[in-house]
């Protein structure tokens, strides 16, 4: 292998790699887990179960060492393996009519859908969570949500062009809202319009339910040429494996699987901080370096970091290729030298692509990266052995199938229950409730109504967000979607919206996503365009709760119903479980994101009176 | 009219600044932050976004990149260069125009479609204007408050050097509600809102007229290209 | 008229994407010898008259609370600075 | 490895926003012993090895010529920082 670290990088010089923390002799080897089967393992405090770690072992015919069980254990986790879910999202999949899919380039299971929109142009959106980080750090947490499901968007190979955000938080009036929402507003602002990506929407929600547990889901928006579609995987043995971007650094080690997986209290496997920082310039600097590399065909495939860092990026392109691979992990750049290797497999430091390039094409590679300052390694390359090995101080420390650590997870079919409590909240109606007819009763019920803070105006928000950059927006707030031209010439563009209500969806789960999904497929047809395509953020409480799992069951069904009868695929999504306040969770929340298409931008509708005189039209019942 | 355009990393209205050069009938040249070459652009516009961040100072790495040695020494001998947002603050800590650009008095980013007053119509970028003309463009930042001292403020104001001023609200703390400056030779004019966002009917701030058809912003990149025909 | 100082620093482990942009800008305008940057904050806190224990010990908690984030940052030093005759800390 | 810290504040005639709100915020939680508040800027700067008299003014300068712009603020202070047993400065 050539030398790795080409960039003339401004930054501190690289690391000497022997002055890790971990001794030699201390590497917990292949070798050394072969040789000491009896050893304890910390994989409860990982996240992990007697049984799975019992079919961790039984997988790799002994016991896993410690990088494989750092790997297992974030690969595993909810979060990451959908364990909980899968069995309930294939319906996405199956409830599709071939109408339906004909203008899908890329379906569910990748980093995000991609729809063909015509004239030689796709879409590729996603709408993902960042819940539990913004509770702890709302500003960082926000941020960096924003930072993932961008960096999502790149690794399909478009180029971003809008985000929205769909938040919910407490009681407007609990002293913790003033500093949770202040904070995410902030975080989601300063991210994106650093990125210089436009914010065309989105949903503000207040209720006590999301007091100790706010919901932050971010979309993004990208575009991209038909030829400049990329996906996940590493193929062709010999090609090299390239991590580009930000150092690996102690950030939010555990924080995946930890803060995704159960509840806040209990801490990290590690000292580390559970929270990462973000760094919107790199991103920013990475989006354009991708987008050269893409533009001179110089990766074959390309795969994002986010939670699970080097274990995901490595195990999911190695699984989706066609072969195996090999890294020496002794080739990470590095911020902080003293972590060890287990923390470098699981480091989630922010603003990091992994590539596999050509060795023809790694010179024109390492200049692109170099012109933008990005620093590069190479740390492997793609094998023909099927196995993903790893290295450390010369020693493997990893040799799995990548199968099993990214696809054949475990999979729950978890117990379902009629919540015990549901038949005597649908009892409760609003028809029981006294109804005003006086003066005074029903002035003060529509001071209050337009007092709530549901209803009032978001501008506080919205006026933080930029939506003029990028020139291309059409529809924004106010309106009732957000609109992008996609092509200045043809007028091309496409429309979204994001939908929810909890409280809907907590009386009756499955007709509270279809409402999400039919309000949010209302307001793109409102913008004058066609409802093409659907994404979804389904937060709910935990998988362990059987009512919560009825809830969830309920809620995939309605939408995946919903769907098939409007015509529309959805094309991805996330599943943020364990958004619970102790044992109370929150109402079950299925964000819906509806992309609709229109041929011309110029025939946009806006949400306001356009001139005096218009007749005015109720429609519908 | 050839009217280059720098990108530094993390310019974020570079092809924005460059399709509003387009849109006034001039042909935009992209110019990178590392390079020492101008290629014989007969002005400049450094575009908006947080060029390496806004960390430090917003603009002051910028400042200092290779190829603003080369901005510095055209502006000093005429060339037009125009300053959006982030591009007034590289302006401002290059020294080209005087003050500086700091956090907003409200501390948060602000988006809003901006009402100036222009106050100076003899510059390269604001001679298609007329004194004291309403116009209407998008503002868009974090680090706006203009703030210098009293000596200074009364020289710029004494000479003539204040080219915008906010109206109806001041959306940032800046002194005298100064949104933009000229240098006293009128070549050299920076802003922090953002003109380029306001040269395309459907994309701009909203008018009487109509949503989103403001085209306020086309006027000053026209300036320029008259300027030049003028002169030569 | 006294001044107290309380300086905040970004925890170490933690990136500091500003410390890191200016480390970067450093080392292309070839300053060698900086390898690393961080920036912190550093507030001066006017106190009328004399600072007593009591002050001090408010203003230590104050730089706990609401002047850092514990998350993310550390409170380096929170101390009295001598004035000089302009009346600015040094 | 050493450090040299560079503090940078505002210029004491400037109006310094940031500053006053946290005042603001202080005053409206009670707190009046501190009368005014101004946000400054505290820079590590990590030297390999020693810092010798040509690299502490070469910080100096850095500290006035690009760390701070000085229309709008001031150098206070800058030092070799003494190191703890950690590594980090006090
Ligand atoms: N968090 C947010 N981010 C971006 N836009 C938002 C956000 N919250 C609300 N909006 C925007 O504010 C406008 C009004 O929203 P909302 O009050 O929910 O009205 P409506 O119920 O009519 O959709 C819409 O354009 C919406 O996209």
């Amino acid at each position: 292998m050539s030398d790795t670290t080409a960039t003339p990088v401004p930054a501190a010089p690289a690391v000497p790699a022997a002055s890790g923390a971990a001794a030699p002799g201390t590497v917990d080897s292949v070798a050394n887990a072969a040789a000491t089967p009896e050893r304890e393992q910390p994989y409860a405090a990982l996240g992990l179960k007697t049984e799975e770690y019992q079919s961790i072992r039984e997988l790799l015919g002994r016991r896993p060492t410690s990088g494989e069980l750092a790997m297992y254990s974030v690969m595993w986790s909810e979060h990451c393996s959908y364990k909980s879910s899968k069995v309930w999202l294939r319906q996405f999949g199956q409830k599709v009519s071939p109408e339906m899919t004909k203008n899908l380039m890329v379906g569910m299971g990748e980093n995000a859908g991609v729809v063909d929109v015509g004239e030689g142009w796709a879409v590729t959106f996603k709408i993902e969570s960042h819940n539990h980080p913004s509770y702890i750090e709302p500003f960082q947490g926000a941020a960096t949500g924003v930072g993932g499901i961008v960096r999502d968007i790149i690794s399909m190979g478009a180029r971003p062009v809008a985000v929205m955000d769909a938040l919910r938080f407490g009681a407007i009036d609990d002293r913790d809202t003033a500093r949770v929402v202040p904070g995410v507003v902030s975080g989601i602002s300063f991210y994106a319009n650093c990125l210089g990506l436009p914010n065309i929407g989105g949903e503000t929600w207040f209720d006590p339910i999301y007091q100790a547990n706010p919901l932050v889901n971010a979309l993004a928006v990208g575009v991209l040429r038909h030829e400049d579609l990329h996906l996940a995987n590493a193929r062709g043995a010999g090609n090299k494996v390239v991590l580009f971007g930000a150092r690996t650094g102690g950030d939010g080690i555990g924080g995946a699987s930890i803060l995704a997986s159960d509840t806040f209290s209990a801490g990290g496997p590690t000292k580390r901080p559970a929270v990462q920082v973000g760094d919107p310039f790199a991103e920013k600097v990475l989006i354009e370096c991708c987008l050269e590399l893409f533009a001179g065909d110089l990766v074959q495939g390309i795969q994002d970091l986010g939670a699970a860092g080097i274990s995901c990026a490595t195990s999911e392109l190695a699984s989706n290729g066609d072969g195996g691979m090999a890294i020496e992990l002794d080739r990470v750049l590095l911020r902080d030298p003293s972590l060890t290797a287990e923390e470098i497999l699981m480091s989630e430091s922010q603003e990091r692509m992994m590539a596999i390039v050509e060795p023809g094409k790694l010179d024109a590679f390492l200049a692109v990266t170099g012109k933008w300052d990005v620093e590069t390694s190479v740390l492997g390359e793609v094998t023909e052995t099927g196995r993903l090995a790893i290295t450390w101080r010369g020693e493997t420390i990893v040799d799995v199938d990548p199968r099993t650590v990214a696809v054949d997870g475990p999979v729950y079919d978890r117990p379902l229950a009629y919540p015990s409590w549901l038949n005597a909240v649908r009892a409760n109606s609003a028809s029981e409730l006294p109804r005003p007819s006086e003066g005074p009763a029903l002035r003060a019920q529509l001071l209050e109504l337009i007092g709530s803070a549901n209803l009032a105006d978001k501008s506080w928000i919205t006026d933080q967000y930029d939506r003029y950059v990028l020139g291309n927006t059409a529809l924004s707030y106010p309106d009732d979607g957000g609109m992008i031209r996609v092509d200045e010439t043809s007028g091309l563009g496409v429309a979204f919206a994001t939908d929810a209500n909890g409280r809907y969806a907590y009386l009756d789960p499955y007709v509270g996503a279809q409402l999400a999904l039919a309000e949010a497929y209302r307001n793109v047809a409102a913008t004058g365009a066609t409802p093409v395509a659907v994404s979804d953020c389904l937060n709910f409480g935990s998988p362990e709760n059987p009512e919560v799992m009825w809830q969830f069951s309920q809620a995939v069904e309605g939408l995946a119903d919903g769907c098939l009868e409007l015509g529309i695929p959805v094309t991805g999504g996330n599943v943020s479980f364990y958004n619970q306040t102790g044992d109370v969770p929150i109402h079950p929340t299925p964000v819906v994101a509806v992309m609709g298409t229109i041929d011309d931008v110029a025939r946009r509708v806006p949400s306001g009176w356009q001139d005096p005189g218009d007749n005015l039209y109720l429609l519908g019942t | 009219m050839r009217i280059g355009v720098v990108t530094f990393p993390g310019s974020l209205d570079d092809r924005d600044a460059q399709r509003a050069v387009r849109r006034a009938g001039g042909e935009a040249v992209a110019l990178w932050h590392g390079d020492h070459e101008l290629q014989g652009v007969d002005a400049i516009v450094l575009p908006g976004g947080f060029s390496y961040g806004d960390y430090l100072r917003c603009g002051a790495i910028a400042a200092r990149s290779p190829i603003m040695a080369e901005v510095i020494a055209a502006a000093n001998a005429g060339m037009p260069v125009l300053g959006i947002c982030n591009g007034f603050q590289i302006l401002v800590e290059a020294h080209l125009l005087p003050g500086g650009l700091i956090r907003n008095d409200h501390g948060d980013f602000v988006c809003r479609d901006q009402k100036l007053r222009v106050e100076n119509a003899s510059t390269a970028w604001t001679n298609g204007f007329t004194v004291g003309q309403e116009i209407t463009i998008p503002l868009k930042n974090a680090e706006g408050g203009f703030i210098v001292d009293a000596e200074t403020l009364k020289r710029i104001e004494g000479e003539g050097l204040v080219a915008f001023r906010y109206l109806d609200v001041n959306p940032n703390g800046s002194l005298d509600d100064i949104a933009g400056l000229t240098n006293a030779r009128g070549n050299v004019v920076g802003l922090m809102p953002h003109p380029e966002h306001a040269t395309e009917p459907g994309f701009g701030p909203d008018t009487p007229d109509a949503m989103r058809s403001g085209v306020d912003g086309l006027t000053f990149f026209t300036s320029v290209l008259h300027g030049a025909l003028a002169r030569a | 008229m006294s001044t107290i100082v309380v300086e905040v620093m970004p925890k170490a482990e933690l990136l500091d994407p500003a410390g890191k942009a200016v480390a970067g800008a450093l080392a292309r305008l070839g300053k060698s010898e900086f390898t690393a940057v961080r920036i912190g904050k550093r507030f001066e806190l006017t106190v009328d008259g004399e600072v007593t224990d009591a002050v001090l010990a408010e203003a230590q908690k104050l730089a706990d609370d609401m002047l850092s984030n514990s998350v993310i940052e550390d409170v380096v030093r929170v101390y009295v600075a001598e004035t000089t005759a302009a009346g600015s800390a040094s």
